[in-house]
């Protein structure tokens, strides 16, 4: 905005530019005069004021927001200065350990691989999809083709490994230690789907 | 008046009681979703709305509730209920104010929770994706830095099969309607009987299950009773081929 | 931020001011002072400052943005003059209104959490189950471990603290305060003692 424009602007009215500088504050792109004015119900006229406002409070040095004009419409932007900052608060690792979700969903996968998302979520008793999909982009698990249903089957990846420091899935820790009831002559998967079954609430427990 | 022009407006249904029936046989409604008390409610505003009380299909509407309530408990039931049935009624009153109080406390704690949302509403949160330039790049830890134990003890807590709910405590009907319409056919044969003699030394399954039973023959036409006074004898008659069955025995 | 811990701070330094305005610009969640403090490399107290010195910049009637805390953490948030405008701009309502059944669910896990919807279904008397999935669908609470009996628990989220405008768990009020009153309470016990006695001691259940 020119020095000539904003001379011939009315004065902002301070209303009309708190409800702009929320708008711009809540819109992921650059809006435009026209599309501000036509949502906040006011002349085309008077948001430009209100943009020619802003854009003094929220100006290189003034502020840690800065309003930018692009393609046309309004934008706010961090200051480059805080670039460092932002790295640092931002791109931290993620934290290491596993929500209880990811551990159960990252478990059946290690024992039971491959299988499916279904497959999963009927052992939890709960969907496992979001905790999948961390563990996909963690790259702990992979797709590994798909089951005779057409429902894609996962498995571990060597980052899984490495990360638990095994050299192969035969070091996977043995689960009689922390079977509950060791005497059930059972596979493991069959175990593992009849208790979920179980908590999700299905027919009773085979024995009742 | 028959029960399917009973009309109800809830929660999780809306439409004739009968068809709120079939859909809960067929499990398309969820029990456990349905406040009975409401449907209990709606009968009785319909009532009141008619003026009148029709026995036939009264008793058809308590057998059919009972029936719901039964289910529901038995899908609400779990252990702890158990030691619940020991108590004596005192105690039983106080477990039973102690969670309606609670119930309560919540539902109005809901209430406020409501305001807070209303207050806070045309609050908005900016929920746009970082710049790329600063997505969260994700450092991969250190090799080796998580525990395998913690998959094992996973898979040892999905191993766990929940305790099942126990049943014993409902009592398994060792006497059928059927038993007992075949005992009161047969006391019927002379003509008369009072419902004391019909139950006597029974336990109060039995006398609830005789109850239905009763109900039952008066619905087939086959016997009528009468009680001169609250708690007073209750004598069944035979209806007699020459006696018309009268509708309105209230 | 109280006026008298304000007046022990620091003076704030504008610099560190920008790079804070910036990073809760840019943040999705409400950040605590001490990850701010590390993300800029400053001293929690000077980071106290900015923030006390932002939230006079960023309050109600001085800006279409504020600043709350929130959770522990602080965040923007914009002002609810521009909901309306808001609506039209981004054509999609913000959030719909809970009903009485999520809103009770909520509220016992707020309370009690972690939870399970057993624990749920026991105190409401009626099954949670669809109002604890829609509750889940919309990030207001989330999966916290599982109990003894393999239930999973629940717990609420950062996204619930921001959605009621609570600045941590601790501002919930006392649920005692909604106690039914002593007099209330004896004769509701009245009421359930003398049904009982009714059932118990009444003869056959045909002679009421």
């Amino acid at each position: 905005m020119s020095e000539e424009t904003a001379a011939e602007l009315p004065p902002s009215d301070p209303a009309l530019e708190r409800v702009i500088e929320a708008l711009l504050f809540l819109a992921p792109d650059p809006i435009a005069p026209s599309e501000l004015a036509s949502a906040a119900a006011a002349e085309e006229l008077s948001v430009i004021a209100a943009l020619a406002a802003l854009a003094e409070r929220y100006a290189p040095g003034q502020s840690g927001i800065h309003l930018r004009e692009l393609g046309g419409g309004f934008t706010f932007a961090s200051d480059p200065l805080a670039e460092d900052a932002a790295r640092r608060l931002f791109s931290r690792p993620r934290t290491s350990t596993l929500t209880p979700a990811q551990a159960e969903t990252l478990a059946i996968v290690a024992y039971l691989q491959p299988i499916s998302r279904p497959e999963i979520t009927r052992i939890r008793g709960v969907s496992a999809d979001s905790a999948a999909s961390t563990l996909l982009e963690r790259g702990l698990i992979e797709e590994s083709g798909r089951s005779q249903f057409g429902a894609v089957l996962y498995r571990t990846t060597v980052q899984f490994l490495k990360l638990f420091g095994l050299r192969s899935l035969q070091e996977r820790p043995d689960v009689a230690q922390w079977d509950p009831s060791p005497e059930e002559q059972a596979e493991l998967r069959e175990r593992l789907l009849r208790a979920g079954e179980a908590r999700a609430g299905g027919g009773p427990p085979a024995g009742e | 008046m028959t029960l399917p022009a009973l009309d109800l407006d809830l929660e999780v249904f809306t439409g004739p009681f009968d068809l709120l029936l079939a859909l809960v046989l067929r499990e398309e409604i969820d029990l456990l979703e349905l406040q009975i008390a409401d449907v209990v409610l709606a009968y009785l505003d319909h009532l009141e709305g008619r003026g009148e009380l029709d026995l036939e299909t009264a008793t058809e509407f308590i057998v059919l509730i009972a029936a719901l309530l039964e289910l529901k408990s038995r899908l609400m039931l779990s252990d702890d209920e158990e030691e619940l049935l020991d108590l004596d009624p005192g105690e039983a009153a106080e477990e039973l104010l102690e969670r309606m109080l609670d119930a309560r406390r919540y539902r109005s704690a809901s209430e406020h929770l409501i305001e807070l949302f209303e207050r806070e509403e045309g609050v908005r949160f900016r929920c746009t994706a970082l710049p790329a330039h600063l997505r969260r790049t994700i450092l991969m830890p250190s090799e080796g830095s998580q525990d395998p134990d913690v998959l094992g003890a996973a898979i040892g807590r999905l191993l766990r099969t929940p305790p099942a709910i126990s049943l014993r405590h409902i009592s398994i009907p060792r006497v059928t309607v059927a038993e007992r319409l075949e005992h009161l056919r047969g006391l019927l044969r002379r003509g008369r009987f009072s419902f004391e003699e019909a139950v006597r030394g029974a336990d109060r399954l039995t006398v609830a299950v005789t109850v239905f039973a009763l109900l039952e023959l008066y619905k087939r036409g086959e016997a009528w009773w009468e009680q001169e006074e609250s708690f007073g004898e209750i004598a069944v008659h035979a209806v007699a081929a020459a006696e018309p069955l009268r509708a309105r025995a209230v």
